[in-house]
């Protein structure tokens, strides 16, 4: 079988698959899980570190550089952050534990 | 050999993030889930750097390197009322990235004369054009909610159409470049087109509509990373891409439902474009009862049962650390204090459950909103903190009412309300809330966070 | 990359989404879900015409027949009894419909 | 383009199963779904015949006759009592074609003098394994169940020992053939051992244990089928093992759960080999009240709730439609009627919801354990329809009993208690229940229609 159709089914399978764990993630979590599969996105990483090293031309060499970084940067953010986030949630034991962070006000 | 341990590590990577995701179902697994996604990450990069058509590995590490310090202080320092921005950049970067390695992909294969077969062209031509929409459209979302766009809705006559027409010109050059790869023309001005659609797109939306338009967004940069995997062929973007698409869209569907909007009305209707005025009919010749600090402090600091229903104003007032000592302390009275969380309240999905959980709030003291609105009849206070719609009897009632039908917290049923807001202005839906002239709800003016902290103190000394 | 290696996607995420969607199947419907899941496991037709009617030689095409009959007896058994089976789940909607039809004693 | 349309009937058929399996989790959409499945099952058959490599079509024309000759019957005919062994053969026969397959796919790439490389060879080798353990196993199971084959465990002493030098002569034959796949001989003889393999491992199986083997031996044929689908390249072959085989897997995993039993223990423990006698220590000294038909309709018709606990005796009784007719006789009366499933009442999962679906009882008035335990308190009668094990008490008191710990329904809440069944003897587990002699139950003695035909006839009257 060729391997692009066979690249469909993964796709037809995966998106089932993201489909049926997602819609089971309570509404408790949603901003995190929006952090995460963004996080996870940045996988788009793996694309970017061929195109930069694999020196064909000048040109994919840049852009591929470019992406590298705009990759890292997004998965370090963003594992760091969900982290962040989920570390937050506690269930009830006595008195909390760490102190919350000091926020810088923000327009949000 | 080394072959086989790249895919290993790929396929061990997809897993991981399938596996991760999936303990994100449950609260207390879910952090290490995500630690799961993290090592699948590393296994995949990992595995990459093994590739042998790597030979060249100076600006890898320079950009590894680059982006570890780009993307640290973004993990750290990023308030978590900053989110919605955050995650809109987000998109940007992962989007971009995907871009960027399918322009290149196209080049290097134009300059080494071995134009892409037509499977893969289509492919390539996808990725490029959701990919540009995203970063465009991310950017605008994001700069509207850090506010440094004008975050009211731009409207303009015709727009709609003009639009219409830019997306036309996306396809007619998506289709030419498949039909001819070597149309190198269409290629790149599709590039400039799209980036243009994307900001046009954005642009004239209100910046309270952003979160739709963010996770909408998101599903595209989803499939654009799906179709990256095409043509390079590699699944793991092609898995990822899928997770990542679903989640944007499941969250963006949720989310219109919840507000009851429809995709359509939140991307052309650019709702809320003028604020309905303070006073408008509804209100007319009904009068508001103000309460003090003290009174507030005396109804609150004797409640049985208080709920207490946080919403956008919260945020805004940065307020998330005020309520809960307040939590704190009417519990040490004796008093029993539940929150109320409704699915849309704040700008964001689980936007209220992040504040709150940053302040400490555990997680089984939330309460869904279909948990807990069999209770408010047993309430003696129902304490609004800086929420409007999803408090607002007109979604029951009032046929009328644009935000009719959308499921509410029944603040109302409460033996007494009290509302935590600055003034009479009206909610994201932009319509007055006959909640708040109703007889058993008082208003207590000013500033969440200023209020929290006077009836804090005076509560100490009631 | 090599089929072979994306059919192993293909395989890991099918058995994901087998695993999420029939975790989910409630108790009541158990016994159509093992009948429905053998009438499909009759897919194995697919190969079976293939060796029947590939011509190759004559051992391959005995054993492709049979295999044929086989599996086309699995799939029209299976899917007919399944569909009796679900006919015969109802809600309460005041009197039943059609007659019990009566069965010959059996030992299970 | 032929091709394209066959790849698209394949993708489709794929897409059709899932969503077809995804809408089992509904009853009220179970239906339409596995029409759906089978209309992909259509678009897969239609998709293949128009393969170019199939060139003669007399034999499949032959054996699709033949087969829908074979099938219909074995659908419409098969009692619903005879799911069980029905099952088994079903999977009989779709390991058979799963290994013919195999077979046909290796002895052709021989005599064209191409053998087989290593990866395919190994997909290969553990189809036919695994095929033909499924295949020799599943008859036998079907055997013990019709009671064709003695249903009682035959043990000997060393089985497992022999059993296990059987399984590692497979191993070796199957590493040889990988090795070396034109070793034919080692090819040939594990189907042989294989077959042998199976028979040996299900024989000494106790005839009740059997479902649990059957539903293992379900998972094994999904994986083989997985194998063909490796070995000749096609993926729906794959996808659909896959389903098959979770299904199998899951479904084998819950009866051992609710059993409290592990696989080991099913497979090679022979359990209930020696059926305790009647009257065991346990019992000795207690007395069981026996009643008349007469005083156990009078407190059936005076009952205000009655809640119904079916058992594997009313499946080898066929008392089905008379239980229904009982309990539409007591709402008749005014009375109220709940059915009270458990798990793996029966003998196999939901044996007794189909039963009782086959006699038009709606499935809503079928409770599960978790849903009905709590209203026993509340009943005036538990009435016990050749069931056992599943409302035996000692699972929760007696550590010593071999179910202790299995979940079980509290029939011994209700304020009486009617057993129908035909004596004394124990059930699939052998082992005595405490409930017959308990001061509030009275056993109904006699065949489970018989005296249900009685009690309606009663009720009548009274
Ligand atoms: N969560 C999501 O995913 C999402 C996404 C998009 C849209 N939305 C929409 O957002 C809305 C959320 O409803 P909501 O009730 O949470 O918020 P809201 O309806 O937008 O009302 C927020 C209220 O907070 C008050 N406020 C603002 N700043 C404050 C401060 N510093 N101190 C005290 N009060 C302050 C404002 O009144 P004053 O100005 O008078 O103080 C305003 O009436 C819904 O309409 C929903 O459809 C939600
Ligand atoms: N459901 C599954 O998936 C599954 C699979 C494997 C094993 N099992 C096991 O099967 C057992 C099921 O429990 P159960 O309570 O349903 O059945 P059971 O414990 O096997 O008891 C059945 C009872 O019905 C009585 N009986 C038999 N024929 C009868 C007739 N014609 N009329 C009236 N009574 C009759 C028998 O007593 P008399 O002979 O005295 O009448 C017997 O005590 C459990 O131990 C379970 O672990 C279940």
């Amino acid at each position: 079988m060729s391997s692009q159709l066979l690249e469909l089914y993964v796709f037809v399978l995966a998106a089932f698959t993201g489909y049926m764990v997602i819609t089971r993630v309570p509404p408790l979590l949603h901003t995190p899980l929006m952090a995460a599969t963004n996080a996870i996105a940045g996988i788009s990483l793996v694309g970017s570190l061929i195109a930069a090293g694999a020196a064909q031309n000048r040109v994919a060499t840049t852009l591929g550089f470019v992406a590298v970084v705009a990759a890292t940067s997004n998965i370090v953010g963003g594992f760091i952050i969900v982290d962040r986030m989920l570390k937050m949630f506690k269930r009830d034991t006595g008195p909390a534990k760490q102190p919350p962070a000091k926020q810088p006000p923000s327009g949000a | 050999m080394r072959d086989l341990f790249i895919q290993a590590s790929y396929l061990a990577a997809s897993v991981m993030f399938i596996l991760g995701l999936r303990m994100l179902t449950r609260p207390d697994k879910a952090r290490r889930g995500m630690q799961l996604a993290g090592v699948g990450m590393l296994f995949a990069i990992v595995g990459t750097l093994l590739n042998h058509t790597i030979v060249d590995f100076r600006w890898i590490i320079a950009g590894l390197i680059l982006g570890v310090i780009i993307g640290y202080p973004m993990g750290t320092r990023v308030p978590m009322t900053a989110m919605p921005q955050r995650i809109a950049l987000s998109l940007t970067l992962s989007a971009l990235a995907a871009t960027l390695v399918g322009v290149a992909e196209y080049y290097t294969r134009m300059a080494a004369g071995t134009p892409p077969d037509r499977v893969t062209m289509t492919a390539l031509g996808f990725e490029i054009m959701l990919g540009c929409i995203t970063v465009a459209g991310t950017i605008v979302a994001a700069g509207k909610l850090q506010e440094w766009l004008p975050s009211r809705p731009l409207t303009y006559k015709g727009q709609n159409l003009l639009n219409g027409l830019v997306f036309l010109g996306i396809i007619a050059l998506l289709i030419t470049v498949i039909a001819d790869p070597t149309q190198q023309w269409a290629f790149y001005s599709m590039i400039g087109v799209a980036l243009l659609f994307g900001t046009m797109l954005v642009l004239p939306i209100g910046g309270a509509d952003m979160p739709v338009v963010v996770a909408l967004l998101n599903s595209y940069s989803g499939l654009a990373s799906c179709a990256t995997g095409f043509a390079i062929g590699n699944v793991i973007l092609i898995i990822s891409g899928s997770l990542d698409g679903s989640s944007g869209f499941i969250l963006s569907v949720l989310m219109s439902k919840a507000m009851n909007r429809s995709f359509t009305n939140v991307l052309f209707g650019a709702f809320g474009s003028e604020p309905k005025a303070v006073g408008a009919k509804s209100s007319a010749g009904m009068s508001v009862r103000s309460i003090g600090v003290e009174d507030a402090a005396i109804q609150l600091a004797y409640a049985q049962l208080v709920i207490i229903i946080p919403g956008y104003g919260m945020a805004v007032a940065q307020a998330q650390h005020a309520v809960r000592e307040l939590a704190e302390l009417i519990e040490k009275r004796g008093g029993e204090v539940k929150f109320a969380v409704h699915p849309v309240a704040g700008r964001m999905p689980g936007h209220m459950n992040v504040l709150l959980a940053e302040a400490n709030v555990p997680y089984d003291k939330l309460y869904d909103m279909d948990e807990i609105n069999g209770e408010f009849d047993r309430a003696d206070v129902a304490l609004v903190i800086g929420a409007n719609d999803v408090v607002n009897p007109a979604a029951r009632s009032d046929k009328a009412s644009p935000i009719y039908g959308m499921p509410i917290l029944n603040a109302d049923h409460a033996k007494s309300v009290i509302v935590l807001k600055r003034g009479m202005s009206a909610g994201f839906a932009g319509i007055e809330n006959e909640l708040f002239y109703d007889r058993k709800t008082s208003m207590l003016f000013g500033d969440a966070k200023a209020s929290l902290t006077g009836l804090i103190g005076e509560i100490k000394n009631v």
